[in-house]
């Protein structure tokens, strides 16, 4: 193959990859563009095992380990796409983000320890080689920390949340600084390779660990632009131009996407990363015993409400997606609907734990699209809406977040659905949302609680609605 | 040569940093997933190191399971952000039947 | 060497396609006229063929005069642009200390 | 100087020089982006001699040489941009462009004639000379031609305006192709290299004559995309990625700003560049003769009515512009304001001959940022004005671009003048604007029509009202 093809190749993967990345950023594109970008992977494969071919050939060795390691990688990755359910998609993005960070990692380890063979001698390979070390150890324990939380594997000891943390990470981060330093100093003896490896994978456990589980999706889509940045410095290490680009690419677009993220939940990088577990003291002390004024009530009142009413608005939250509810809601409202009853969702942009993620779910239930309405849409709907149906969701619509300045809340954009004539809130008892602080809705006169987990809320409300005789034509 | 490098390196975080501009929070776990499998583009990387480990049988090993690592990420990847927007892109084309 | 020209020749043309989204027409001309002082960046290579001209006096020459026609583009165009933005600039001010 | 100093300033100077870009294309920001490019450039000019002079050093007439440069085109460069009206910006830049492109065509010969000395040898420096030598004389004289039409010093021959001309450019085209191929065949033969600046030369003259001079900003935007080219093909000739990233970056740059140019006149790329000049023929025809039920007015009855009005709205147009008109309208409107009238403008985007010309020359003449009104901003308030005072303004205004489908505006987003009690129309006749097409505003009954130049109205108006006693205290 002419080292012109080869370029070309190189060349248009990285067109194709950043077309791609752009077309994510809009609905009517992004499936065409992912797809797009997955053309653009294949192509600089090919590219670079043709290359070889062409010039000093694949030896059967080679062979062998380049399809079982595609195979095992390839295979238990296609099965993991199509088992996992919509409601982990969190945890499987930890997941495949840790796999990439250790990927690069093991590149990394192998230049370090046969620097000859991989031409990944002199100064610049040494300092990108421990790039790819660092970045690569913390993405991979970082994330697989992340993914364990997420799935409620593990929970974060005590002493993570004090401030010995912060001792602890300093001394981890000064150790790996050591380690890095005796490799570029001494490249031939391990020790500093090891202590390197050793302290940042620590380091990755230690500074994920004491984040809130609801802090995750910032956490991931963080070490998502790690990855990328090990990717690039494993560029350095092989050189490579387009695994630098693409890397470069990635590690900045997942920044971006970082801070976006941030600025939709009111939050602060720095508050997410070493602010700790948000309000964990303050949702167990004040979210439960304030309340005065619950007016509480059962399935069977509610289901009366919502035959007498015209007009119904659900609102999903992260208690919903938590209870895998969507399908039995969907069921509610096939009946609500063919009682001639005209039903929307009242979608927040941050409701859940991961933007975007009630779309996804109820999307999978299969909920016409037109009946989604953002938060912008819905917001002047509610006065007349008859019934709004609260399903585990609380911050997104605690009305302090209008009226008190002083509420952490102040100044994040909230549904109104006190606006409208009857309001439920579906949820288990009286503990605070994700922001730990009380929320004034649950006290209004319109307001009733419904005491239970969402799924179950719901199959009983199904039933009572089908004994009043609705959703029979 | 180390310097071409650092020229593509700060052209491609730049262009990184422009191309995401207004995302809509619906797309954020689809775009950090779609990112997340071209992240996975170290399967070069690791490809690199298997053919030019020779006999080198614990380099090839290294290698065979980092392109392992590698390929689950991209493979899971993009597939698992085809099945996210699978969902989405129905949408579209209901309304359009209307 | 070729190669590394390519690489920045790509990711600087997607740059530039990127980092102009949505102009108000207001800021037509003047991007323009900025824009178009950035273009006198050849004050670069006219320089270099200067200096790299050894005594060859056709060379000098050339060399000066594009030098020359470079920075009447950049110095014009950044100061032309400057009067332009400062006419719009003086606004907002005033908006603000109503 | 270090190598490593050498290439952090060289990354520097392109990361500024995008950050000037995007700023560019903000309000907010546009000021310090220009002023943050212009660091940029000083910084790159600043790197280079440096590095030059701590490794070779600069011989007296390298110094000397340099210094003449600097001063002659310094100097009128600083001149032409302090002198220079606003209302000529368009004629600046279009000057100001083809200094540029003349600046890599001069480069490119200087290593065409001299490929030893500036280590321009080889393929790759050929074909870059070559794409140098093309796009900057096409720049250069493409730019002048364009300058030339914008201050009238030209006009284009009729035979310009006849299919013939795609037939010569074709032929120049073609003996440009045969001069590109023979330099590169025989490096070593001048004739390829004159035949090309020749032919090209001429080329971009043949190209840019029969444009309508209306049409010119798109072509000078588009020029200024090549000029970036061209200044990259420099890049490569001179192997300075600096200069190959500036470049790519002004060049695609200018190609998005003259696609939202053309966008924003409803007009496409290709019928600027191939259609001629607009409406050449129906503007002279069809504009004149066919009005009826024209009610004309004169300076008096306008003052008298602008005394009696509480609203007045004024639309600039391009007559304005060429009339400049802008300080004697200032007066007329400090005037209506002493005697309590309040004063608005409505700018359309595309009025005047260049995108934002209209703001400029307002801002120029002192009009309050506040009494600038977008069109949507302004649209809606037409029915409440008593006056509108339309000056030179034609096409901007034309009720047919919303009514009547088979119009060549229709579709161009208008402002509504004709919803408002009475409106005056200043122009010098009846001919047509831009588009060349009939405007039915002018036949409406509560249009009158005040002919004369635009200046010139003006200040008998302020002369009226002045004797009608308004503008003192
Ligand atoms: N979307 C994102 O990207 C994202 C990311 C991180 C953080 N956040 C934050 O998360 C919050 C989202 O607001 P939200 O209103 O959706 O959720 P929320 O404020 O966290 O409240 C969820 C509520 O659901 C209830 N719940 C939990 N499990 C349940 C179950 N199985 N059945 C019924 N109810 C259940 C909980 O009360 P009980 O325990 O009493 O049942 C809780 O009050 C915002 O503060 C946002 O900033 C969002
Ligand atoms: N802004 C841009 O970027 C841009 C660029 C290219 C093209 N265009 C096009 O230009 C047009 C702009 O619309 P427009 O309404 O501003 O202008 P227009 O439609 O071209 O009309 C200008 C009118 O001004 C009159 N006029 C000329 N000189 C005058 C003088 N000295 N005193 C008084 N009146 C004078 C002319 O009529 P008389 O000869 O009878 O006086 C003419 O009808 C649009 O069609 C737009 O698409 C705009």
């Amino acid at each position: 193959m002419s080292d012109l093809l080869k370029y070309a190749i190189e060349l248009a993967a990285v067109l194709l990859l950043a077309l791609g990345i752009k077309g994510l950023s809009k609905v009517r594109s992004a499936r065409g563009a992912n797809q797009l970008a997955a053309v653009a992977m294949a192509l600089a494969v090919a590219g670079l095992l043709l290359n070889y071919l062409s010039t000093s050939g694949l030896s059967l060795a080679a062979w062998t380990w380049i399809i079982a390691g595609t195979l095992v990688g390839g295979v238990l990755g296609a099965i993991t796409a199509q088992r996992v359910p919509m409601t982990s998609m969190p945890e499987t993005v930890a997941l495949f983000n840790g796999c990439g960070g250790m990927s690069s990692l093991l590149v990394a380890l192998a230049a370090a320890l046969y620097p000859a063979a991989l031409d990944a001698t002199g100064p610049v390979a040494l300092v990108s080689i421990v790039v790819s070390v660092f970045v690569g150890s913390i993405t991979f324990t970082g994330s697989i920390v992340a993914m364990a939380k997420l799935q409620g594997w593990l929970s974060t000891p005590s002493w993570m949340q004090s401030k010995l943390r912060h001792v602890v990470n300093i001394a981890l981060a000064v150790a790996a600084l050591v380690g890095a330093v005796e490799m570029i100093r001494n490249a031939d003896s391990g020790t500093g390779l090891w202590l390197l490896v050793v302290s940042s994978s620590l380091l990755g456990i230690g500074v994920t660990l004491p984040i809130g589980g609801a802090d995750m999706p910032v956490v991931i889509s963080l070490l998502n632009s790690y990855s990328g940045v090990a990717a690039a410095a494993a560029g350095f290490v092989v050189g490579s131009q387009l695994l630098i680009v693409a890397g470069a690419m990635v590690g900045a677009a997942g920044l971006i996407l970082t801070q976006v993220m941030c600025n939709g939940m009111n939050r602060s990088l720095i508050s997410v990363l070493f602010g700790g577990a948000l309000g964990a003291g303050s949702a167990a002390g004040g979210g439960g015993g304030e309340y005065t004024n619950i007016t509480s009530c059962s399935v069977e009142e509610c289901a009366l409400t919502l035959e007498a009413a015209e007009r119904v608005v659900i609102v999903p939250g992260y208690g919903l997606a938590v209870a895998q509810a969507q399908h039995t809601l969907r069921e509610v409202t096939r009946v609500l609907e063919t009682a001639g009853i005209d039903v929307a969702y009242a979608i927040h942009p941050v409701a859940g734990r991961m933007p975007g993620h009630m779309n996804v779910l109820l999307a999978e239930a299969d909920v016409p699209y037109e009946q989604l309405k953002e938060m912008d849409q819905i917001n002047p709907e509610f006065p007349a809406a008859d019934v709004v149906l609260v399903l585990g969701a609380n911050d997104v619509v605690n009305p302090q977040a209008k009226s008190d300045p002083n509420s952490p809340l102040y100044g994040m954009p909230v549904l109104d659905v006190q606006e409208a004539r009857t309001v439920f809130v579906v949820k288990r008892g009286m503990s605070a949302g994700y922001s730990g602080i009380k929320n004034d809705l649950f006290e209004l006169v319109n307001t009733s609680m419904l005491f239970g987990d969402a799924k179950k809320v719901l199959g009983d409300l199904l039933v009572e609605l089908k004994d009043l005789g609705l959703g029979k034509k | 040569m180390f310097v071409e490098f650092l020229w593509v390196l700060l052209l491609g975080s730049l262009l990184g940093f422009e191309l995401i501009g207004k995302v809509p929070p619906t797309l954020h776990t689809p775009l950090m997933s779609g990112a997340n499998a071209i992240s996975g583009i170290t399967v070069l990387a690791a490809l690199t190191a298997i053919i030019k480990a020779g006999d080198n049988t614990a380099l090839l090993l290294l290698g065979s399971v980092s392109l392992g690592f590698a390929l689950f990420n991209v493979i899971g990847g993009f597939l698992v952000t085809d099945r996210m927007l699978a969902m989405f892109s129905r949408k579209p084309a209901r309304k359009e039947n209307r």
